[in-house]
C-alpha cells in the first residue's frame, strides 16, 4: 500500500489540486483534508499548499494557524509526521511556530513568477532525502511575500545545525543568506518558499526535479516502516 | 446591525401614483425626454425613484447596447452554424462543445475608464466581473487573459496608470488562482487619458453542467450570494462607462470606486461549482455592472415573468443605504441564485461550510411583474422585460471621417528608409527596444501562470494553451490581439486583419481555431465618424468569421473612450479559441535544434503602412493596411495543425507588428539558440526584415522533414522560402552579406525597457 | 528632529477586504464582540533636525504619494522633537 | 461602543522596503529633508457596545493575529466611547 499524504484545503487555497497531481505522480496517494476538520487520521504525512488561506491580506498565512486542522498538524509534527508547506504553507508554517523565522514583502515589492534556480543544502529532511546534496533543481518561485526573514542569532542557529534546506542561486526576492526554505530540528517539517508541484511534468513545468520531494517522503516513510 | 429602521419617507408606488407631478431627475440620471415618458407609459403612472434608477441603469448604453444593437444584429446573422455552439451571444458568456463531455466558455470584457481612475481596483475588479461571467454559465474558470493599452510610454500619466493596472490584474488574478496565459500591452498617445483595459477569461465544464439565467418555476427561491451590499460604483459601471471625461479631470466628479476581494471570488467560485454539481439550483446570474437591478430583471425576464424580492433582507455594508441605492449598488463578488424551496436549506449550508453568505430575498411568481418591497411597502412593480430586454434602440448616423482619403494617400511606403546594412542592423535593435515591441518580462512576471497546473503554453508564446484532460491530453489555445493602426485606416480591413491575427496565433500553437469573442473600445457613439468605424469594424468581424466559419460567441462594447472631440483609434480586441487534441503535441516558440531549417511561409510584399516601423521610427500613421487574406489565413491554420500533429514542426512564431526583424530576435531571445539567415536572391534586405504583409509565420523544420513540409504547403498553395538555419553556436543572428548582431546586443536592446521607464514608479501603494 | 504620522485610512464607504477578512477570523481566537475592523497604513516620516514646513511637507507627501484620494483619507499628526530612540513597544 | 486603535510596525531592524521606496521618491516631490521613512499598519477596531475586557481583548487580537512577534512590534489605544458616525477626514 501506498503512502497517504494529506493535502489541506483552506478556502483559499489554490494549488491543492497541484499538490495531489504531484503527490500522485511521485506515486503516494493524495488525501484531502478540510482545514475546518480536525481528523487527519490515516494519513502518512500532510502538504500545506500555496494560496491565500483565508485571504492573507492582513499577513500571509496569519488567519491560518488558528485553524482547526493546525491544532492537529501541529500535534503530528510534533510526534514526528512529515509536514511540507510550500509558499503559503510555508508562512502558515512560520506563523504557526512551526518553523522560525517569517516571510515578509519581497525587496522589491512586487509579485513575480519566475523559474528558480535552488541548491539543496541537506538531504537530512524528510523531504529530501531523495537528493543529493548540493544538487541544483528549478521549480517555479511566484509570491509577494517570500523575503525570509530572522533574527542573526536564529539564522545562524539554522545554518549550524543544518537546516536550511533550500538556498536561491539567485536571490529574486532578498531573502536573507538566500534562504528558500528551511527545517524543524528533527527534519520532519519542511516549508519552501518556490513550488516542487509545478515541477513534475516536462510539458507544464521547467523541470520534474519537484518530484523528488515525493521520492523523499516516500523513502523517508517507508524506512520508518522497516524500523 | 444590518438592517436599518424605516425611518425615511420611501418612494412607493401608492405615493408615485398620488404624486404625478413630482419632478424626477430622469436628465441628470441619463435619460431623454421620450425615454422618461416611455417608462411613465409603460407604468401608466411617474416612475417610482427606485424605478427611474432601474430604467437609468438598465437603459444605459452600458447595459442595453442601445447605439450599437442594430449593427450587433449582424453576428447572429452572420455567425456560420455549428454544432459546437451552445450558447452564444445574448448569455454571459458563449460556450461552445470541445468534445462528446467537455464544453468550454469564454468572454472579453472591458473596464476602461474605472482603470483610469483608480488603476489597481479598477482593473482588479474588470478581472473579477469577467470571472463572473464564467461562473454564471456553469464552468470553473480556468484562465485569464488582458489585453492593456496605454498613452505614450514616456508620458508621466502612463507611470500611474501602468503599474496601477498590472497590479491589479496581477492582484485579483493571482489570489484567485487563475493562470494568466498570455495579452498584449501597447503604448499609442491615443490612450493617454483613455487606457484600455480588456480581460478575458476561460472556463471548463462538463457540457452538462450548463446553466441558465433563467427565474423559473413560481415559488422558487431567490438567493444572493456573497459579499453584503455597500455603497460601490452606485451610478457606478454604467454611468461611468457612458460619460465622456471632462477634460480638466474634476476630482469631485469622480464617482466612487469599488474594491475588489479576490479571496470572496475564490469562495464564489467553490460555492456556485458545488451547487452546480449537486444541481441545487435552477438558475443563476453574476451580479455585474448594474448590480441588483440587471440581475433581478433579466433572471425575471428570461424566467417566468414574474418576482417578488423583499429588498431590506439584502444584507448591507453601508449605513442608510435607501431601496435605489441597494439596487443601484455594484459591490463585487456577488451572485444570484433561483432555488428550489426543498434545497434551500442545503444551498444556505454548502455556502456557509465555505464562510460565505446567503440569503433568500425573494420568490420567483407568476405575476409578470417585478415587484420589489421595501419594509414592508411596494417601491418597485414593473413588467421585467421593459428593463431587460425593451430598452431604446438608437439608429445613430454615421459617415465616413472626411479626412479618410488624405490619409490614405500619405503612404508610410514612401518614407526615407535606412539603406546601408549599418543603418539596417541599428534598425533591428532600435525595433527591438521600442516600447511597443520590447520585451514585456516586468509585466508578465507579475502573473500567475502555473497554478492548476495544465498550462502547456503561456507567454510569451503567439497563443496560450491549456490542457483540459490529463488523460486524453485534449486541450484548448487562446490569442487576444488588436491593431488599432490598421483600424484606423481602414476600421472594416483592420477588423479582419486583427481576427486573421488572432486567429494565426491559435494556429501556430497546432490548434484549430473554433470561435470568436471581442471587445470594441470606440469613441462616441454620438460622433458619426465614430459611429461609422464601428459599423465598419462590425462588418468587418461578422464578415470574416462568417467566411472563417468560427461563430462570433460574445463580447462587449465600450464607447466614449474619448477625451474632449479626441476619440481613440478604433480598437477591437479579439479572442479566438482554438481546440487541439493532443497538447503534447502544441507547436512551441523558439528554434528547434541545431541544423533545423528556419523557414518563411506566405507571401513578404512592400507594405509597411501601419506598421510598427512607419510608427516608431517616424511617428507615422498614413496609407492603407497590408492585404488581408482570409482565404490563406484558413490554409495557413489547416497546414499548422496537419503539421503538428504529425511532428513536422519544432518551433513556429507569427509574423506581425515588426516584421521578420522582430520574430527572430523573439525566437532567439527565447530559445538561447542562434541563426543563420539567407534571405532570398533579390530580396530587399529592409523590406524583408520590417515589412508588416500579413499571413506569413516564420517555422522551424526538424532535420529530414524538409520535403514533407514543402510538399504540404505546395499541396495547399502556400509559398514557402527557406531563410537559414538554427545554430546553437552562432552568437545570434548572423544575416549572411549583411551583418551580425551577438546574442548579448540583441538582449541588452530589447530587455528591461519596462522596468527601466516604470520600474521605480508606484511601489508606494 | 520632528517626526510625522502619517496614517491612511480607506473611507468608510470603501469595502476593505483586509479587515473584512480579519474580522472574520476573531471568532476563531474567541472574540465575538467586535464590529467592525478596518486596516489601513500608518507611516512614521523622520525629518532632519532643521527640517522646516514640516506639516506642510508632509501634507504634501500624504496626498501626492501616500494616500490615494480616490478611496483614502489620511491625518497627519507631528509630534515635534521626540527623542531619539524611542522604541515602538 | 469602544473603538481601539492597534499599530503595528515593523522592527526597526528589519528592512521595510516599502517605507524605502517611499523615501526615494520624496526628492521628485521636492522634499530633501526626510531623514527616514517607515510604513506599518494601522488597524482600528470597534468592539459592541456591552463589550467587556476591550483592552484585554485587542492585546489577545493583536498578539496572536495582528502582528507577527518576529518582525513586528504593536501598541495599543483605547479610545472610550467615540461617537457614532465618527469621520476620518
Ligand atoms: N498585458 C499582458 N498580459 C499577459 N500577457 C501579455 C501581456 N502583454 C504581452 N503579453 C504576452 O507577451 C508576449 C508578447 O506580446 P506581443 O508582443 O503582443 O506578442 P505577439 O508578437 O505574439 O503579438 C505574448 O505571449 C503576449 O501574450
Ligand atoms: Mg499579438
Amino acid at each position: 500500500m501506498s503512502a497517504r499524504i494529506g493535502i489541506v484545503t483552506f478556502p483559499g487555497s489554490l494549488d491543492d489540486r497541484d499538490a495531489a497531481r504531484a503527490v500522485y505522480l511521485g506515486g503516494a496517494e493524495p488525501v484531502r483534508l478540510w482545514h475546518d476538520d480536525a481528523q487527519i487520521s490515516g494519513v502518512d504525512g500532510v502538504w500545506l499548499p500555496g494560496g491565500f488561506s483565508y485571504g492573507d491580506y492582513l499577513r500571509c498565512g496569519a488567519i491560518a494557524r488558528f485553524s482547526q486542522v493546525m491544532d492537529t498538524v501541529k500535534a503530528a509534527a510534533d510526534a514526528g509526521m512529515p509536514v511540507i508547506g510550500v509558499c503559503n504553507g510555508f508562512q502558515v508554517l512560520c506563523e504557526s511556530h512551526l518553523l522560525p523565522g517569517a516571510l515578509v514583502r519581497n525587496a522589491h515589492l512586487r509579485y513575480r513568477n519566475a523559474p528558480t534556480r535552488l541548491r539543496v543544502e541537506t538531504e537530512r529532511t524528510a523531504w529530501t532525502r531523495a537528493f543529493e546534496p548540493g544538487t541544483e533543481v528549478v521549480f517555479p518561485a511566484k509570491h509577494g511575500e517570500g523575503r525570509y526573514v530572522a533574527d542573526e542569532a536564529v539564522l545562524d542557529e539554522l545554518e549550524d545545525s543544518g537546516r536550511v534546506v533550500f538556498r536561491y542561486a539567485d536571490n529574486p526576492n532578498g531573502s536573507m543568506r538566500d534562504i528558500a526554505g528551511v527545517c524543524s530540528e528533527a527534519g520532519n517539517v519542511v516549508g519552501l518558499m518556490p513550488h516542487p508541484e509545478h515541477a513534475v511534468e516536462a510539458l507544464t513545468g521547467p523541470s520534474t526535479d519537484g518530484l523528488g520531494i515525493v521520492a523523499s517522503v516516500l523513502s523517508h516513510l517507508s524506512e520508518g516502516a522497516v524500523r | 446591525m444590518t438592517r436599518q429602521p424605516l425611518n425615511v419617507a420611501v418612494d412607493t408606488v401608492g405615493v408615485a401614483t398620488a404624486t404625478p407631478d413630482e419632478k424626477q431627475p430622469w436628465a441628470e440620471l441619463g435619460l431623454k425626454d421620450d425615454e422618461y415618458a416611455r417608462i411613465r407609459d409603460i407604468l401608466g403612472r411617474r416612475p417610482t425613484q427606485a424605478e427611474l434608477a432601474m430604467y437609468s441603469i438598465m437603459w444605459s448604453e452600458h447595459c442595453s447596447y442601445k447605439s450599437s444593437r442594430v449593427h450587433l444584429r449582424q453576428f447572429g446573422q452572420k455567425n456560420p452554424k455549428t454544432p459546437r455552439l451552445l450558447a452564444g451571444i445574448g448569455e454571459n458568456a458563449g460556450v461552445v462543445a470541445i468534445d462528446e463531455n467537455i464544453a468550454v466558455t469564454f468572454k472579453v470584457e472591458s473596464h476602461n475608464h474605472p482603470s483610469f481612475v483608480e488603476p489597481k481596483q479598477g482593473a482588479a475588479t474588470g478581472v473579477g466581473g469577467i470571472i463572473r461571467d464564467i461562473i454564471a454559465m456553469g464552468a470553473r474558470p480556468i484562465a485569464v487573459m488582458d489585453s492593456l493599452r496605454f498613452g505614450d510610454i514616456d508620458h508621466p500619466d502612463t507611470a500611474r496608470v501602468l503599474p496601477g493596472v498590472v497590479d491589479g490584474v496581477s492582484h485579483y488574478g493571482n489570489c484567485v488562482g487563475l493562470p494568466n496565459i498570455g495579452g498584449e500591452t501597447v503604448f499609442d498617445p491615443c490612450y493617454q487619458g483613455n487606457p484600455l483595459v480588456n480581460a478575458l477569461a476561460v472556463g471548463v465544464m462538463p457540457r452538462a453542467r450548463l446553466q441558465s439565467m433563467q427565474a423559473s418555476g413560481t415559488g422558487n427561491v431567490v438567493i444572493l450570494l456573497g459579499a453584503k451590499t455597500g455603497r460601490d460604483g452606485i451610478g457606478g459601471v454604467s454611468v461611468l462607462a457612458s460619460a465622456t471625461f471632462s477634460e480638466d479631470g474634476d476630482e469631485d466628479s469622480r464617482p466612487s470606486v469599488q474594491v475588489g476581494d479576490p479571496f470572496e471570488e475564490k469562495l464564489l467560485i467553490e460555492v456556485c461549482l458545488e451547487l452546480f454539481d449537486t444541481g441545487l439550483v435552477v438558475g443563476v446570474q453574476d451580479l455585474g455592472g448594474a448590480g441588483l437591478t440587471c440581475a433581478l430583471s433579466e433572471t425575471a425576464a428570461a424566467g417566468d415573468g414574474g418576482m417578488h424580492v423583499d429588498l431590506e433582507l439584502v444584507p448591507l455594508r453601508a449605513k442608510g443605504m435607501e431601496p435605489h441605492d441597494i439596487l443601484a449598488s455594484e459591490s463585487q463578488e456577488r451572485m444570484l441564485l433561483i432555488v428550489d424551496p426543498a434545497n434551500v436549506e442545503n444551498v444556505l449550508a454548502r455556502a456557509q461550510r465555505w464562510g460565505l453568505l446567503a440569503t433568500a430575498i425573494g420568490e420567483v411568481t407568476d405575476s409578470g411583474r417585478l415587484v420589489i418591497d421595501y419594509h414592508g411597502q411596494t417601491v418597485v412593480d414593473v413588467p421585467p422585460a421593459s428593463l431587460a430586454d425593451e430598452g431604446p434602440v438608437y439608429e445613430r448616423p454615421f459617415t465616413e471621417p472626411n479626412d479618410l482619403a488624405l490619409i490614405a494617400v500619405d503612404r508610410a511606403e514612401t518614407l526615407p528608409r535606412p539603406t546601408t546594412d549599418d543603418e539596417i542592423r541599428q534598425t533591428v535593435l532600435d525595433m527591438a527596444a521600442s516600447p511597443n515591441l520590447c520585451d514585456k518580462t516586468w509585466i508578465t512576471e507579475q502573473y500567475d501562470s502555473s497554478v492548476f497546473g495544465n498550462t502547456v503554453l503561456g507567454t510569451p508564446h503567439d497563443a496560450g494553451v491549456l490542457r483540459l484532460d490529463e488523460r486524453s491530453g485534449i486541450g484548448i489555445a487562446l490569442s487576444l490581439d488588436g491593431n488599432s493602426r490598421f483600424a484606423r485606416l481602414d476600421p472594416y480591413v483592420g477588423a479582419q486583419l486583427n481576427l486573421a491575427e488572432a486567429y494565426r496565433n491559435v494556429a501556430l500553437t497546432g490548434a484549430t481555431p473554433i470561435a470568436v469573442s471581442d471587445c470594441l473600445n470606440f469613441g462616441s457613439p454620438e460622433d458619426p465618424h465614430v459611429m461609422w468605424q464601428f459599423e465598419r469594424a462590425v462588418t468587418g468581424i461578422a464578415d470574416g468569421c462568417q467566411k472563417m466559419g468560427i461563430p462570433v460567441t460574445g463580447g462587449n462594447v465600450s464607447f466614449y473612450n474619448q477625451t474632449g472631440r479626441e476619440a481613440i483609434h478604433p480598437t477591437p480586441v479579439i479572442g479566438v479559441l482554438g481546440v487541439i487534441d493532443d497538447v503534447a503535441k502544441r507547436i512551441p516558440l523558439g528554434l528547434g535544434r541545431t541544423g533545423d531549417t528556419i523557414a518563411l511561409i506566405g507571401t513578404t510584399r512592400e507594405e509597411f503602412s501601419g506598421s510598427e516601423w512607419a510608427w516608431a521610427t517616424h511617428r507615422h500613421l498614413g496609407g492603407v493596411p497590408p492585404l488581408v487574406d482570409l482565404d490563406h489565413e484558413m490554409k495557413l491554420a489547416d497546414l499548422l495543425a496537419s503539421l503538428a500533429g504529425n511532428e513536422q514542426i519544432a518551433a513556429a512564431h507569427d509574423l506581425s507588428e515588426g516584421g521578420l526583424s522582430q520574430a527572430l530576435v523573439e525566437a532567439i531571445a527565447h530559445s538561447g539558440m542562434g541563426a543563420q539567415i539567407l534571405l532570398p536572391e533579390g530580396a530587399d534586405p529592409f523590406t524583408y526584415l520590417f515589412s508588416e504583409s500579413t499571413g506569413r509565420v516564420m517555422v522551424v523544420i526538424p532535420r529530414g522533414q524538409e520535403q514533407a513540409v514543402r510538399a504540404s504547403c505546395e499541396q495547399r498553395g502556400l509559398p514557402i522560402t527557406p531563410l537559414g538555419v538554427a545554430d546553437a553556436n552562432t552568437d545570434g543572428l548572423h544575416l549572411r552579406d549583411h551583418f551580425d548582431i551577438g546574442r548579448e546586443e540583441i538582449l541588452a536592446a530589447w530587455k528591461g525597457r519596462i522596468a527601466e521607464k516604470l520600474g521605480a514608479q508606484g511601489a508606494a501603494g | 528632529m520632528a517626526r510625522v504620522v502619517v496614517d491612511v485610512m480607506l473611507k468608510t464607504e470603501i469595502l476593505d477586504p483586509q479587515g473584512e477578512a480579519v474580522l472574520g477570523a476573531l471568532p476563531r481566537l474567541g472574540v465575538t464582540d467586535v464590529s467592525s475592523v478596518r486596516i489601513g497604513r500608518r507611516v512614521e516620516i523622520e525629518f532632519d533636525e532643521n527640517a522646516s514646513n514640516v506639516e506642510e511637507q508632509s501634507r504634501v507627501i500624504a496626498d501626492k504619494l501616500l494616500a490615494n484620494p480616490v478611496i483614502e483619507n489620511f491625518t497627519i499628526a507631528v509630534e515635534e522633537s521626540v527623542e531619539t530612540g524611542a522604541e515602538h513597544a
